[in-house]
């Protein structure tokens, strides 16, 4: 099989969409020539010119909006929104119109849009620009929300995701751009809505998200040390859930532990908890643990940032304490 | 289409008299559906909330007479005009607003979301502005497809305050797409008039092309002719590659900003003179100087057709309640 | 003890810190002449006048944003967002700007702003006027966030969150504004942070916010009729959380039911589900229960709003549900 | 403060040599600042991401200078020049980009969030356009108290494209607060040229004025002198009552978007002229004339003042980590 950089992976995805279909085009800030602020995009223009790969102004509301709007008309836009942060911008646009239109226009209509960002700490942005805000979409009805960890998935969920009939939002994590990891010969598309078990584990599973995913497998070969075997679930999309697999492992683990990079308070790891609690209640031998990022806006010293984002020992010791429990 | 020099040929008035009436009759379909709302709105037949466009009647019949079935548009939560005009039949729209499956949204809608594919109407919207951009993506897709259509957006004096309504007009100017912007200034957002919400005389407003290089098309709103050929021109325009119109018509909200409003914040004069002088209904009568016969004829007619509405939407199908996870998803 | 209705009891706040306080000034869409589209600043504008009472373009990014720098220079504003499905236009200001400026300036800035808004269905509004949006505010480390259910509540907080020298989002809610309740003839202040018991009970614990306060009180009669005894708890503060107050009933109770108008998925009642299973695991003797609207974008017809948005009778199945294990 | 036209009176130049040669030695520190960030960053020394205004630092200089100590400014991710224009010393800027307590933001901040409330900063923002509301909102509050005072906001016209921009401007005119909006036009947003991201030619940005009636007024952005005489007349414009002004400055960015910036997208032959033709700093060299030694005198003073700052920083205090929560709230 061969090796991609998450980065690769995600421009493969995209450069297959262009090829092979005229609907597909891409939107965003900085996307032509200089290839995206992540250099995603690169080469794409010069392969398929600026009709198609089309720098846009700094409008996040328009952007999105003008995806909206062809979408409806039956193009497959994938447009980038250079930051999560400024997801803040197209609020308005996302929530009210691509995740109701359909509702509301009694089935009429279809937005098949693709939003792609980027977000994550990890390189002293400051608090502006590394924001973990997928929580916020888990929340709104007629969206769907991905957040993929691996070159492989990422590639195959977001092939999936510009040919889902639905407003796909697609976090990528700043941090992961330059992993690697083998990816099938060819595209693979993943469906929306299925977990992905990381490593199989007996004692506890942990349910993580993002770059927190690589911090959980590092956690759990910590665990494995001290003689403690840990799941490790990546659901991938967050929205629809999989609610099955992972309830099913905790079941079988009997403890769990959430992890993303995102603030602890009210993020996706309380939806996790809200339905784990429920799905396997009589099964959990501890109060599941939440890892999150502690409750600030990200401050720019590296030190302070490293003390607020949480990282494989904060899994490490979550993984603990709820082995600690009876 | 029709362009504008072959509908102002040298000899004559640019539209013919059967063509004003029609727009006539189109006209009173729409205040008269409208009253029907307000008057089953009061009586409680009504859910929601609405807002009636009862003195706009030119604006909505105009514009989407210059414009070609296959043309999209997007309304606002003032809609029903926008609609009847686009060419939604009434008593789908009337079937919306009593929530039956029969409506326009099949009950999922109501008044502030009226949406008909099929004719192009791409739906009302409660926020304000928050059409616009998608509108911006329709001319969008039209442009990249080489697709000889246009897409036009209705807000409000009260939506260029918006930052979506900058973004939108800004990027479809960039890209010089065929779309055109269709300002229906009617001088009040809500309570707040002009003086109080805009930093230009609300005559001036057509000024905010200027920050995007747009071409501008001005008309009075209450003119149903002169609303007909400035959109028919806005639509060459857009068509011809040259970028979008900001079409600015003047009108005058002749009603409450919403079914049942109390009007505390309106000088009753300005609106007694409003209504005497730019009723663009009467204006058009008495231009055409319609028999009161013929008009009795009109009037019954269109009257006959909004009660038949009102029948077809009473005997509507209510939606069953577990549907409402229908369409959350394609 | 003289009555009020919700309305007026937001209105008598505002009337006595405008009459104290130069600093304190009003801004929103038509709030000055029509007194605010539910009538809540009625009256205001004619003692106060139109440069403590102002009415703003329709630019949700502006009103808050200049309510920011306003509060940046000492004034205290109130601002209103008409609905709060417009608070996705000022999502960028709330959350990148207003919740971050005394982080980013280390200490240096204080932003003693209120954003006052309103929403909530039961009206047939359809999807784009109903929407409860208070959890993603829940998840913005910098921001406070109110939701007060009675008329006392709500003047006694809302003068807190004036008070505060932080940025406080203050939901009323829609349904609530005629609802009448006796308050303390002067006004009293009520700390932010502090949730309210409304009701003691012994066998189930609801915590309820907004309108589904008073569905869960009517909820607890009924199940008072079956032999249930229920607790209803009202945060009044979703952020900070008590969330002392609230383990302490469910550890009392040993079984809890979260409740509240917004979507279930992703909403607050995950937050607490989370917090109340950390908290108080070894006391639970039953899943939490959610009650939330279902999830759809909420649909005009009565019938399918209806069905969509939760009531007493949700609460009280619940409250069943949980009672019916072991 | 001194008018306009008590710059201007009859019989000279409206600034002394002395004036201008101030003017160059902050211009000069500015550059020299931002080129120690550089080679620190690229030392691996400096975390987090810069951007340096390099080409740009006769607008800080120029309008900062016009401003009185008690007006405020919010300025962008191109910061640094602003903050040292204001008032900030270089080692407290320099202390911020090494994370330090010193820090003007005690190490929470980085370059792109320089506060200093004391001299006016009020923050320098990563979110294009996310200062300028505020900037409205600090205007209103010294409007309504009566404060002789201005608020500034610096932007680019990358940020003109923004809907925060729009609702901003049309909010400060429509109330008439004391504002100034500075349009910094480099002719770039990151990588994308102004022909891509504007519809209007670059050079007439500012009719976007016209869409609010709002004062324009216009200076090269390259001639320190002009920039200082138009910021001036903005500021007396603006408190005199009649409205905020936008100031439309012409400028260009001599380095990357960002440090490390490989600037694949821009032609090489444009920088070169640019560089050689406006560079802000090298024009004022030319036209005081400045013996070579009287340069070298300034040059080494200010770099050793950029390199005390580095000093300084570095010998500066790390945040305890657990300090990260100390500011959350109020
Ligand atoms: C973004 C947003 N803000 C506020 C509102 C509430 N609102 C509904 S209509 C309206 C006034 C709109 O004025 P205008 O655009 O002139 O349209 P008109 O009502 O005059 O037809 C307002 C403020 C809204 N629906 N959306
Ligand atoms: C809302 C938002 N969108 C995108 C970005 C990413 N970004 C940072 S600077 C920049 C270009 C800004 O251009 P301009 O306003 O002209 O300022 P300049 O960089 O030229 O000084 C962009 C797109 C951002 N910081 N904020
Ligand atoms: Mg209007
Ligand atoms: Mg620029």
């Amino acid at each position: 099989m061969p090796e991609l950089t998450y980065r690769e992976a995600v421009r493969d995805a995209l450069r297959k969409a262009l090829r092979e279909d005229e609907r597909v085009f891409l939107m965003g800030e900085d996307i032509a020539e200089m290839g995206g602020s992540m250099a995603v995009t690169q080469g794409l223009l010069e392969e398929f010119g600026p009709q198609r790969v089309r720098n846009t102004p700094i409008s996040e509301m328009a952007i999105v909006g003008s995806g909206i709007g062809a979408a409806i008309q039956g193009m497959r836009p994938v447009v980038e929104i250079m930051y999560e942060d400024f997801l803040t911008l197209s609020m308005e646009q996302l929530v009210n119109q691509a995740a109701k239109h359909r509702t509301m226009s009694g089935g009429q209509v279809r937005v098949p849009l693709t939003v792609r960002t980027q977000g994550g700490a990890g390189w002293s942005p400051g608090a502006q620009h590394a924001q973990q805000l997928e929580a916020w979409f888990v929340h709104v009805p007629g969206l769907k929300v991905v957040f993929a960890s691996t070159p492989e998935d990422v590639r195959g969920l977001l092939w999936s995701s510009i040919y889902d009939d639905n407003p796909v939002l697609f976090f990528e994590h700043r941090t992961l751009y330059p992993i690697k990891g083998e990816v099938p010969e060819e595209l693979e598309p993943i469906p929306l809505g299925k977990a992905r078990v990381h490593r199989e584990g007996e004692d506890v599973t942990v349910v993580a998200t993002g770059r927190l995913v690589h911090e959980a497998l590092r956690a759990a070969e910590e665990a494995e040390r001290d003689g403690v075997s840990v799941e490790v679930v990546d659901p991938r999309t967050l929205l629809p859930l999989d609610e099955e697999t992972i309830i099913a492992s905790v079941r079988k683990t009997t403890r769990c532990v959430t992890a993303h990079e995102a603030v602890t308070r009210g993020g996706f790891g309380a939806e996790l908890a809200a339905v784990i609690q429920h799905g396997a209640f009589d099964w959990l031998d501890a109060p599941i643990e939440r890892v999150g990022a502690k409750f600030a806006p990200l401050p720019f010293a590296p030190v302070m940032e490293q003390y607020v984002v949480p990282h494989a020992e904060d899994v490490y010791e979550a993984i603990r304490r709820t082995v600690a429990r009876g | 289409m029709t362009t504008v020099e072959e509908r102002t040929e040298p000899g004559g008035r640019p539209l013919s008299r059967d063509e004003l009436r029609s727009f006539l009759r189109e006209m009173l379909l729409i205040r008269r559906f409208e009253e029907k709302v307000e008057e089953r709105f009061r009586a409680g037949e009504l859910p929601g909330f609405l807002h009636v466009a009862i003195g706009q009647e030119a604006v909505a019949t105009g514009v989407c007479a210059a414009l070609a079935r296959e043309d999209v548009i997007a309304s606002t939560h003032r809609a029903h005009g926008h609609a009847i005009a686009k060419g939604t039949p009434v008593e789908r729209l009337m079937a919306e607003l009593y929530g039956k499956v029969e409506g326009c949204s099949r009950g999922y809608g109501g008044s502030m979301h009226l949406y008909d594919l099929e004719v192009g109407n791409l739906g009302a919207n409660a926020v304000v502005a928050g059409g616009i951009p998608g509108i911006v993506g329709a001319a969008l897709a039209f442009q990249m497809r080489g697709e000889a259509r246009v897409a036009a957006a209705f807000f409000g004096d009260g939506a260029t305050n918006t930052g979506t309504f900058h973004e939108s007009l800004n990027l479809a100017q960039l890209w010089k797409l065929p779309a055109v912007f269709v300002l229906e200034n009617n001088g009040w957002a809500e309570s707040t008039p002009a003086s109080q919400h805009l930093p230009l005389p609300v005559e001036k407003l057509g000024k905010r092309a200027a920050a995007y290089g747009m071409k501008l098309i001005e008309a009075d709103g209450q003119d149903v002719e002169a609303v007909y050929l400035a959109a028919l021109a806005a639509r060459e325009h857009a068509l011809s590659g040259k970028g979008p119109v900001l079409l600015h018509l003047r009108t005058y909200r002749l009603t409450g900003h919403y079914v049942g409003d109390p009007q505390v914040y309106r000088d009753k004069e300005e609106l007694a003179r409003e209504r005497a002088t730019r009723d663009p209904i009467e204006l058009l009568k008495a231009r055409l100087e319609l028999p009161d016969d013929d008009w009795a004829a009109l009037d019954a007619e269109v009257t006959a057709e909004v009660e038949a509405a009102v029948a077809f939407a009473k005997a509507g199908t209510d939606p069953k309640p577990e549907d409402a996870l229908k369409y959350v998803y394609a």
